[in-house]
């Protein structure tokens, strides 16, 4: 099988600071990825660096669809969920799912039903009440809105209690079910079943 | 008249009486201006206009004055009592204001030539409308009424800067409106029997606004205290 | 294809739409400011029906440009702190639509109010009735054309260089004004304003692809 | 304690004035809107000496009024988003400064630029040197006094309603504008403007303390 | 010993709906309060209670110096680390730690020691520049520039590697000795020696 995603040789240097160098993997489908590192090591540039957001100092970054044609990653599906959540304050959570660009054309019942998985109930609450946790998976609902191809969650386990950690374990394995991958990463192994790199 | 119960009680017996008085005093006073009062040389007999025109002009400031006073007193010693005279006054305010610009405009018409020019007081008094309008309608989008009472207890006190620029501005800007003849200091310019109907009348506007500000001030208080076992008896015994 | 990229576009303007009728500032400010602006005058100056009215074109411009310059500078910088825009460039849609729906949003909440309160203002400023089409035509094109213009300007300074933003932005806000003044005191003259209506349509026609484009550029720029 | 509350004010003033300095649209829209306003003029009215000098002292009050009222909105507004409101409403110090310092950083970076724009702007319109003294004095007190209104109106609508600061912002601004421009052309006339100054100066003195103390209460409103 | 702070009976209304109810407990000099919950259980919202930045709906929130006097919380010296961190990105981490409050009159070797201790070496760097657990570093070398009496830290291991939550133990450990408490929150029970509560 081809991978999705292959990184070849990625360095990338910020105010002539290097970041990170040489990196290379590949992501096949339904198949995972955690990038471990301490702080400041590079994993969210990493992540920026792959997505087209900052450019690469030097190596390949290769999108292979099914039949090994070379793509441009804008062909791909891809989600991305940062630091920041891209999450609008004054939008209620219901909203906030619906107005994203993957949910274009979604209904009602499939929102609910989205917002039910991980667990947030007032669907009708400003974003700006919400606690960070509570903020957060709005992001994780957004995970579902459509079977992205690749997923790269920055720091997916941060700021969650145990009951949502084990969710999103449970949620990775399913999405991986249906051929998505997932890149995530993290300051220390996680229990997700996945290659790991460390930078 | 600290405690609501015991305010609502009070006013009860008060408010006919305070009726009767404001409705004696304000038929003698206008109809003293408006039938028995000279005719003006100059300006024939719509000058009478006078008599609603200065009535309302001095209560529409007067009142937001007192809106003010009750602000401070609200924003430094969080008296709950003064965030509801304010909101009851509020709206008395305004009508008072609105009715200057409608009799000064149709008063306007026959002596300028035209309803409206952008002179200072007139734009001065068309903002203390504005003024008035968006301190009711401040209060009414802000759901926690107590915080409500102090929002629009800091806005009347800086808003209470316009009173001056409105009694000012015919002596610091030449405008086409009259200059005061009311004042303290010196004798009226104008004579003693168009002169004392005005006063007159100005005395039976003030008991109308003591009149309307109790009758509203009961209203706030029911509503504020709705959850309370008080106004449940209240309304018990009135329904009967 | 196209259907895909109307229902982004559609989301996107629902979305910011949404947003800025809950924060009611974004509307309510250049409204305000387009009402002192035009008070402003004939306080400052003097109620003279004359000159007011002989500088009424003049002023509804001034008011109408700084009030639709005012918002603009934030255009872009919300979606920028909060990752929203990092997800328009991930998303497999052209840039280009999305700089487009923000220009339309800016100018549906600014532009779109000051063309009613100019209609406010062409009265208390004794402008003749026969030009309130002229003035609302010259608005519509020349509104638009400095939202455009804006964006640009606030691409620009997202990554603080506001010195760029204000070069670009001042000279050519002044021929925008000094057109759309003219259309009006031409039809206060009753002399043909259509030759300045149309060198406004043809700024438009050419600002709404190349400014667009450039914008993207620029925030492309804050992504290196 | 003394000591304490200036080494305090100290660092307000320097942090903020630190980040004002390195985004630098924090200062440079406001001297854009005022050139704007001020170049607009001549363009559209046509050089005539006369008339210009005439409308100086309403027109460069205008472009002052509204250049100082630009960045106002934001005043508290990333302090609140940060967290950096809080920490000062913890600290031991009394919140009053803190809205002073706030106050006196945004006329730095708004009012004194204007102030040496007001020049330029004076010489392009006309306006005779002897009018410059008063145009300066009166610019000083009346820019002051809209930054001090200006904070009290972004305090208000940091929860949102913009309409708030608006009701504060429009009618307050209108006086000031009217003593402004009374005091410059008074000047021209040759005629006494120290009682207008004398106003404005009360309105500031006044104004300092309770506007302050009044934003103070305006932005406790949004903690509840 | 008499306790710096002492909580009683404490509940918050939030639109309505309740947030926390009935909330006690103790802050002894140099002891530390965990409060542990999950997502959206209303940690934050407590913290900012204590702290004023909240009117809390009913309870006493007692604030005792050593004499048994009864202070308002202003007279105490608290520290509050927030999820916002109060760090400015145009300036640069020195100027950050420089430019707070508690850091008046600080001299220069004193701000490169606070930095030293938590492992920010590119003092001069932009704070928009750093990593999320970079920031996080520069809070935390906040708590240094004095002694606060109490400090409020909300999540203080989230978005951290091991070695600065091994660093933030340390410190905590040294500060109580000093006598100053720490009341915290986590998701789940953290290595540091505290009392700890529920919500
Ligand atoms: C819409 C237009 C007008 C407005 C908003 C207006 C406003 C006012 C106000 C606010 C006052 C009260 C001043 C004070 O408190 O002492 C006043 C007084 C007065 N107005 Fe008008 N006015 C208007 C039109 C007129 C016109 C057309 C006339 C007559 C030609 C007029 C004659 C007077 C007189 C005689 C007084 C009494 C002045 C005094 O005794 O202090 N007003 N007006
Ligand atoms: N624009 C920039 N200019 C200079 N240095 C930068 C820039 N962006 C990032 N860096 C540096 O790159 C390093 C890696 O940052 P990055 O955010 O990728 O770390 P990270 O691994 O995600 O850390 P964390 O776990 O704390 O989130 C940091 O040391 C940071 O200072
Ligand atoms: N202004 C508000 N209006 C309505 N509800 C609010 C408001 N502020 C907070 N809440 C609610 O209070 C609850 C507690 O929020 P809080 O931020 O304290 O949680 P938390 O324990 O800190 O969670 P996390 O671990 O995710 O940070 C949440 O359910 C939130 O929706
Ligand atoms: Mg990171
Ligand atoms: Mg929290």
């Amino acid at each position: 099988m081809l991978p999705n995603l292959k990184v070849e040789n990625l360095s990338c240097v910020r105010s002539n600071k290097v970041v990170f160098e040489n990196i290379n993997f590949e992501v096949f489908p339904g198949e995972n990825l955690e990038i471990i590192g301490s702080n400041g090591s590079g994993k969210t540039t990493l992540l920026r660096t792959i997505l087209g957001l900052i450019k690469p100092e030097k190596g390949i970054i290769n999108w292979l669809d099914e039949n090994d044609k070379f793509n441009d990653f804008r062909t791909f599906e891809c989600f991305y969920q940062g630091h920041q959540l891209g999450i609008k304050n004054l939008l209620t959570v219901y909203e906030n799912l619906q107005l994203t660009h993957g949910a274009k054309g979604m209904d009602e019942n499939k929102i609910y039903e989205c917002l039910e998985r991980v667990g947030l109930m007032h669907i009708n609450e400003l974003a700006s009440n919400l606690s960070v946790g509570q903020r957060k998976r709005i992001s994780i609902a957004r995970w579902l809105v459509k079977n992205f191809k690749i997923y790269f969650i920055d720091e997916p386990f941060s700021a969650l209690d145990d009951e949502a950690t084990s969710m999103i374990e449970h949620l990775i394995q399913e999405l991986n079910s249906k051929g998505c991958s997932f890149v995530i990463t993290g300051h220390r192994p996680s229990q997700v079943k996945a290659n790991r790199i460390s930078i | 008249m600290g405690s609501p119960p015991l305010f609502y009680n009070w006013s009860s017996k008060i408010i006919p009486w305070l009726g009767l008085l404001t409705l004696l005093v304000l038929l003698i006073g206008l109809y003293w201006g408006l039938f028995l009062a000279p005719m003006d040389y100059k300006q024939g007999d719509v000058y009478r206009i006078i008599y609603i025109h200065v009535p309302s002009a001095i209560l529409g400031e007067s009142i937001f004055i007192f809106m003010a006073i009750c602000g401070f007193i609200n924003v430094i010693w969080r008296a709950k009592i003064s965030g509801m005279l304010l909101k009851a006054a509020a709206p008395i305010g305004m009508s008072f204001t609105l009715l200057v610009l409608v009799t000064g405009s149709v008063w306007g018409k026959p002596t300028w030539g035209t309803w409206w020019v952008w002179d200072a007081r007139l734009t001065s008094t068309l903002i203390l409308f504005f003024i008035y309008a968006a301190l009711i309608g401040l209060h009414s989008t802000i759901e926690d009424k107590t915080k409500a009472d102090r929002a629009v207890s800091i806005l009347s006190i800086v808003g209470v800067a316009i009173i001056p620029v409105i009694k000012k501005s015919v002596d610091w800007w030449q405008t086409l409106h009259q200059p005061s003849t009311f004042t303290i200091t010196s004798s009226p310019s104008m004579s003693p029997d168009m002169y004392i109907p005005l006063l007159v009348c100005l005395i039976g506007f003030y008991l109308f606004f003591a009149y309307m500000l109790t009758l509203n001030l009961r209203n706030v208080v029911i509503e504020r205290e709705s959850s309370k076992n008080w106004v449940k008896h209240v309304m018990d015994q009135e329904s009967k | 294809m196209f259907g895909s990229i109307f229902s982004w576009l559609n989301i996107i303007l629902k979305r910011d739409l949404l947003i800025a009728f809950r924060k009611s500032s974004t509307y309510i400010t250049p409204l305000v400011f387009f009402l002192i602006v035009v008070t402003f005058f004939p306080l400052a100056l003097g109620p003279q029906e004359s000159l007011l009215s002989s500088l009424a074109p003049g002023v509804i411009w001034i008011a109408a440009l700084l009030a639709s310059l005012l918002a603009v500078e934030t255009i872009f910088s919300d979606d920028f702190r909060d990752g929203t825009l990092d997800e328009f460039f991930i998303s497999l849609e052209p840039s280009f639509i999305l700089v487009f729906a923000k220009v339309l949003i800016h100018w549906l909440i600014t532009g779109l109010p000051i063309l009613f309160a100019s209609l406010i203002a062409a009265i208390v400023l004794y402008l003749p009735f026969e030009s309130f089409i002229p003035m609302l035509l010259s608005l519509i094109l020349g509104t638009s054309f400095m939202s455009l213009l804006g964006a640009l300007g606030a691409a620009l300074s997202l990554g603080r260089s506001a010195i760029l933003s204000a070069i670009i932005v001042l000279p050519f806000s002044i021929p925008t004004l000094l057109m759309g003044t003219s259309v009006i005191s031409s039809s206060l003259t009753n002399q043909d304003f259509s030759g300045f209506l149309m060198i406004m349509g043809a700024m438009l026609a050419i600002g709404i692809p190349l400014l667009c484009l450039l914008t993207v550029e620029a925030l492309l720029l804050n992504y290196e």
